[in-house]
């Protein structure tokens, strides 16, 4: 099963933690799978660049179904599962408003995951500051949704690659996928900068990139590329435990385990970058997420900032993911467009896209995910 | 080992190249709780060196005692506890009449005490 | 830059050195074995030691440990130490706090 | 997903300043950088996160080797403090406590500022960030009590707080050498200078001042530990085998309160990398460095390195790169002819090729030749003890046998210096146009004992001798750099060169001058047969003086 061949079962194009993860699941099934990543690192897209958010509310109620069925069954083991600690921690996630107009934002989100049969309910400013403490008194209120909380993307993403090629699931790394090849019909080859690959099924979960990758079998998904960026304080004395976001989306993030505080948030200039390719920070971006998080917490002005960082995210034309088996090129999956929230999903994700793509039945019906789904708006 | 004043022999008093070291006035502040003197201005690390402190702070992980490493702001070995704020890198923060400095253990004071502020 | 990195290559088993107690990290307070255990886990990247172990990752910011991790790395794989691209530079080079960058003239 | 923000909303940004050149680091570098764009016309910023100038010229407090026009014989704070004023006259605008927190797209940069932070952006931008010190990982080197060398600089040459009373250095480099002798200085005790490499890195008159003061050198050597719970309190070191491996049963112990380590530097390069610039790892030029062309100009056009930030030199060439680096963005934002930046080159290129010449050159590093230019042999005491033994100085040409007064230059190595050819107004002695021969005693010339070549010497290697002072004794002229300054009538010891005690001596001149830029000159009377053998002089203990 360790292939070191250029073939296998599966191929999957991408070892982010969507692909590191399905290529586990996979592996744990007996599948002979090769994952294809085109940078140096794994994990090295939004996997690795996220604010760790494992989170249910806020989400559209599409993709809810997965979401609460990872954080039930899949997250809450992965520490034994996977033999890292991914510092998953369910302390809740607050939402916080400051003005009627973010209630507002807040309750209609609210409304509707309680219709999914989320567990999340509005709180008052006072419940706020009993849970946290050291949020502004400017704060009047929030959603509040217990099961959801933050884990260690980076760790989490590497463990699924440790523990998947512990089971023989062969990464090769620098290896950029140009494009792929059918044969008799069925999807066949995987053609790099430097060799082809075979195999009898071949899962696309490249971010942004499998735009590309899938256009070159005449498929394309809308899945836009955005700039987001986060950063990281010094490790603080510990603070709280929740996950934090507001209803304007100033910033989004936590205190890890470590003690430092992960944040994101935007400059409000994303998506419209002028080179598409380069990491390269704006200079906008850290000082807007500072100001964001200020508002909210005043008492975090001294924290140093020891990092912030930034990523692409591949928004889809609807807000959630693709994840789907493309029936018009046989053997051909797709995974992408996780729009800049795929962390917390990425369990419950893979777990159901290795038994879509091991033709099993899926834990969770995948249906509003399907790559076709894009239709005009009139 | 700790002086409340400045052992002689731990400052240059006279240099054979640079001669007497410009430096700002005696002043005093405090050091985990007691009154020690330093020279306005200089790096807070300094004066302590001078005093004979060598520990700054107790790391995180393995309660590992740390002192000055690079005393250019750039190792944050010797960050301590100043005026409330931990991680204060003391090689690159001046002496101030009053300041009140703290060993640091992990990111707090001792035993979860409080930072104290003037 | 993306070079192709085949990551079942065998590397060999991992085996105890005496001083792999030895911190490396002094921030993040990362040993030397940790991080030799890391490469033989699959991180055969600085980027992927850095976040695997955070080491790199603290205070300094790689500043005093950059040098030693990639040496061990580099031993650790089998590769030779240019080889090993460093981890990514990241703004702000200096720490600073909160209200400072949010302060922008 | 764009939104209005209400705080960018408030917020009021000031229109974004330009500079025609924007300098990070004001070191060597960058401040003959800024110099050198601004006397061309250009409206330059220096910006240095330090709360003072120079980078690390104000903690070098020894003379500079070179050439008159690479400031030789100039100490290191000295030539800083000419930077600045040449700065300053040029209109350069310096602003410290002012990091560069950031290079993003179009050459724009955030400056992390006392309490704010600022944008700006330069047409071009030259980065002198210099280096960073090396380190060596041992059990217990995260104790208190283990330092850098620039650590140990900065305490003892800026605050003059003593780094420790007895300490171990690690690394016989320049910095090395440089600092051990400056722990002297400063009134410390080296007990012992260790280094893996199996011979000195540094320059030979470096390790000679150290040797004759009696610190011992243990080369082929590594610290196995720093020893104490909560502070170092000593030391082991053992000799290592040739993959440098210590070997069982050769460890040794020190009493030590402090170990300094001086491994090396690595360029500061953080910022260029995030600037998008192409960067290689170049161990010949000391690490991760941005791939530049004969001006420093990188992959980035307009963006441009200049110092050790490019490759690990000494600070002489670190200011010729500064000037290259300059004219050539001012040529690349038209203000200088292409003419005028093509004379300028020229000048710049050869000062730079006088320097980067002899044993030392960054060509020839790691590499020791077996001979001097000359055809003599290099010393292999001086390698690895860090002194030339009594019958080797005699094989060089500055070592002469005459009567009466005159000078013995123990210079040995081929290294790009000439102060003590022009510090001789009678011409005795000669290095000649090729600065890193070694000099020459005219032997007949006459010697007025003026003591400037001494003074002069950056390697203090440069002793006047008369052994014919009387009947029974000789007088040696030394270099003395010491405090207290011994007083003429004081006796004392003589010492040798390898620090050992050699006879009893008696100081019969004090020189100081402002000619002399605090190296004194120290005439000791020692018996004839020890004029060619005492170097070095040590008081009585307990000087009882002034009490």
């Amino acid at each position: 099963m360790n292939g070191t061949g250029n073939t296998a079962d599966v191929i999957i194009i991408g070892g982010g933690i969507i692909g590191s993860s399905t290529a586990y699941y996979l592996a744990k099934k007996g599948v002979d799978v090769l994952v294809l990543e085109g940078s140096d690192n794994i994990g090295n897209g939004g996997s690795s660049r996220n604010g760790g958010g494992v989170r249910q509310s806020g989400r559209d109620p599409r993709e809810l179904p997965v979401v609460m069925w990872g954080i039930k069954n899949l997250w809450p083991h992965l520490n034994e599962e996977l033999g890292v600690d991914v510092e998953y921690a369910q302390k809740g996630n607050l939402r916080l408003g400051m003005t009627p107009a973010h209630m507002k934002i807040l309750e209609n989100l609210t409304d509707k995951a309680k219709a999914c049969g989320l567990d999340v309910r509005m709180i008052d400013a006072k419940e706020v500051k009993e849970i946290n403490p050291y949020l502004s008194d400017k704060v009047i209120g929030a959603s509040w949704c217990p099961t959801d909380g933050h884990a260690n993307p980076l760790k989490a993403t590497l463990a699924y690659y440790r523990r998947a090629r512990g089971l023989g699931v062969h990464f090769i790394t620098g290896e950029k996928v140009i494009g792929l090849k059918k044969l008799r019909g069925r999807v066949r080859q995987v053609i790099t900068e430097n060799n082809v690959y075979e195999a009898g099924k071949v899962l696309v979960a490249a971010g942004f990139e499998s735009r590309f990758i899938l256009k070159s079998v005449g498929i394309d998904v809308p899945l836009a590329k955005q700039k987001m960026q986060c950063l990281v304080t010094e490790a603080e004395p510990k603070m709280f435990e929740q996950m934090l976001g507001t209803a304007d989306a100033d910033f989004y993030g936590h205190q890890t385990r470590h003690g430092s505080f992960v944040f994101g948030g935007s400059c409000g200039q994303e998506g419209f970058e002028l080179d598409k390719q380069g990491l390269i920070s704006n200079s906008l971006g850290v000082p807007s997420t500072c100001r964001g998080i200020l508002k909210y917490f005043p008492g975090l002005e001294n924290a140093k900032i020891v990092r912030g960082w930034t990523g692409w995210i591949d928004p889809s034309a609807d807000g959630i993911p693709v994840m789907s088996r493309i029936e018009e090129v046989p053997g051909l999956y797709a995974a992408c467009g996780f729009t800049g929230h795929g962390f917390g999903i990425a369990p419950g994700a893979a777990y159901n896209l290795a038994q879509l793509v091991a033709d099993e039945a899926t834990a969770v019906d995948l249906s509003a995910f399907r790559y076709d789904r894009f239709k005009a708006r009139i | 080992m700790i002086g409340e004043t400045m052992d002689n022999d731990r400052r240059i008093a006279e240099h054979p190249v640079l001669g007497t070291i410009e430096k700002g006035r005696l002043v005093s502040f405090s050091f985990d709780g007691r009154t020690v003197e330093g020279y306005e201005g200089e790096p807070i690390a300094e004066a302590l060196k001078a005093l004979g402190v060598m520990v700054h702070r107790y790391t995180a992980k393995k309660n590992r005692p740390r002192g000055i490493f690079c005393a250019i702001g750039r190792c944050t070995d010797c960050v301590m506890i100043v005026n409330g704020v931990p991680n204060t890198r003391t090689c690159i923060t001046p002496v101030q009449e009053g300041i009140i400095v703290q060993t640091q253990y992990g990111v707090s004071a001792k035993d979860g005490g409080s930072h104290e502020k003037i | 830059m993306n070079e192709v990195n085949d990551r079942s290559r065998d590397i060999g088993e991992f085996v105890p050195q005496a001083d792999d107690d030895m911190i490396i990290c002094r921030c993040e307070e990362i040993t030397k074995g940790e991080i030799r255990r890391a490469v033989h886990d699959g991180m055969w990247t600085i980027t992927e030691i850095r976040r695997f172990l955070r080491c790199g990752m603290g205070l300094c910011q790689g500043q005093t440990c950059a040098r030693l991790v990639k040496d061990i790395a580099a031993r650790e794989c089998g590769v030779p130490y240019s080889s090993l691209e460093p981890a990514t530079s990241r703004a702000p080079m200096r720490a600073a706090e909160m209200k400072i960058l949010a302060n922008e003239k | 997903m764009y939104r209005h923000s209400t705080a960018s909303a408030q917020r009021t940004v000031a229109v974004m300043k330009r500079y025609d050149l924007i300098v990070v680091g004001a070191g060597p570098s960058g401040l003959s950088a800024a110099t050198e764009a601004a006397e061309s016309g250009m409206k330059v910023v220096v910006f240095d996160e330090n709360s003072r100038p120079g980078g690390q010229l104000f903690k070098q407090i020894h003379k500079f080797f070179g050439s008159k026009e690479h400031h030789a014989k100039v100490r290191g704070f000295h030539i800083g403090e000419e930077l600045l004023r040449e700065a300053a006259a040029a209109g350069v605008e310096v602003e410290l406590d002012a990091a560069v927190i950031g290079i993003y797209e179009n050459k724009e940069i955030t400056v992390r500022k006392a309490e704010h932070i600022e944008h700006l952006k330069g047409d071009t931008i030259i980065v002198a960030t210099g280096a960073s010190e090396n380190m060596v990982p041992f059990e217990g080197w995260d104790l208190p009590g283990v330092i850098g060398a620039g650590a140990a600089q900065t305490m003892m040459n800026l605050h003059g707080v003593k780094p420790g009373q007895r300490i171990l250095m690690l690394g016989s480099g320049n910095v090395g050498l440089v600092v051990s002798f400056q722990l002297l200085q400063a009134g410390c005790e080296v007990v012992a200078l260790a280094d893996a490499a199996p011979t000195i890195g540094g320059y030979g008159v470096h390790a000679s001042k150290l040797a004759r003061c009696g610190v011992p050198f243990y080369l082929s050597h590594t610290i196995t530990k720093a020893e104490g719970s909560d502070r170092v309190t000593g030391a082991a070191i053992s000799e290592v085998d040739d993959k440098f491996r210590p070997i069982k049963g050769t460890e040794e112990h020190f009493d030590v309160d402090t170990i300094c380590i001086a491994v090396g530097l690595s360029p500061m390069s953080q910022l260029l990398k995030m600037s998008g610039c192409r960067m290689s790892d170049d161990p010949k030029r000391g690490g991760q460095v941005p791939d530049v062309d004969e001006y420093g100009e990188t992959s980035v056009t307009g963006i441009f390195a200049a110092g050790d930030v490019s490759g690990i030199e000494e600070a002489s060439s670190a200011m010729i790169e500064g000037r290259i680096a300059g004219a050539r963005a001012a040529l690349r934002m038209g203000f200088i002819s292409a003419e005028e930046e093509s004379a300028r080159q020229k000048s710049f290129s050869a000062d730079l090729a006088g320097l980067r010449r002899g044993m030392f050159a960054p060509g020839s590093k790691g590499r020791m030749p077996e001979k001097t230019e000359e055809g003599l042999d290099i010393s292999v005491n001086l390698l690895t003890k860090g002194y030339l033994s009594d019958d080797e100085v005699t094989k060089y040409p500055g070592v002469v046998k005459k009567k009466g007064l005159h000078p013995v230059i123990e210079c040995s190595q081929n290294i790009p210096c000439d102060p003590c050819q022009d510090a001789c107004r009678f011409n005795c002695i000669k290095v000649g146009n090729d600065i890193t021969l070694l000099p020459q005693v005219d032997m007949g010339s006459e010697c007025t004992g003026c003591g400037m070549c001494v003074a002069s010497c950056s390697g203090q290697a440069i002793f006047l001798v008369n052994e014919d002072y009387d009947d029974r004794s000789a007088s040696v002229t030394l270099p003395y750099e010491f405090l207290p300054l011994p007083r003429t009538g004081d006796s004392g010891f003589a010492r040798g060169r390898s620090g050992e005690r050699l006879c009893t001596a008696e100081v019969i001149d004090v020189k100081t001058s402002p000619a002399y830029d605090k190296t004194n000159l120290l005439t000791i009377r020692v018996p004839k047969d020890m004029a060619m053998k005492a170097r070095f002089y040590e008081p009585l203990p307990a000087r009882e003086a002034d009490a």
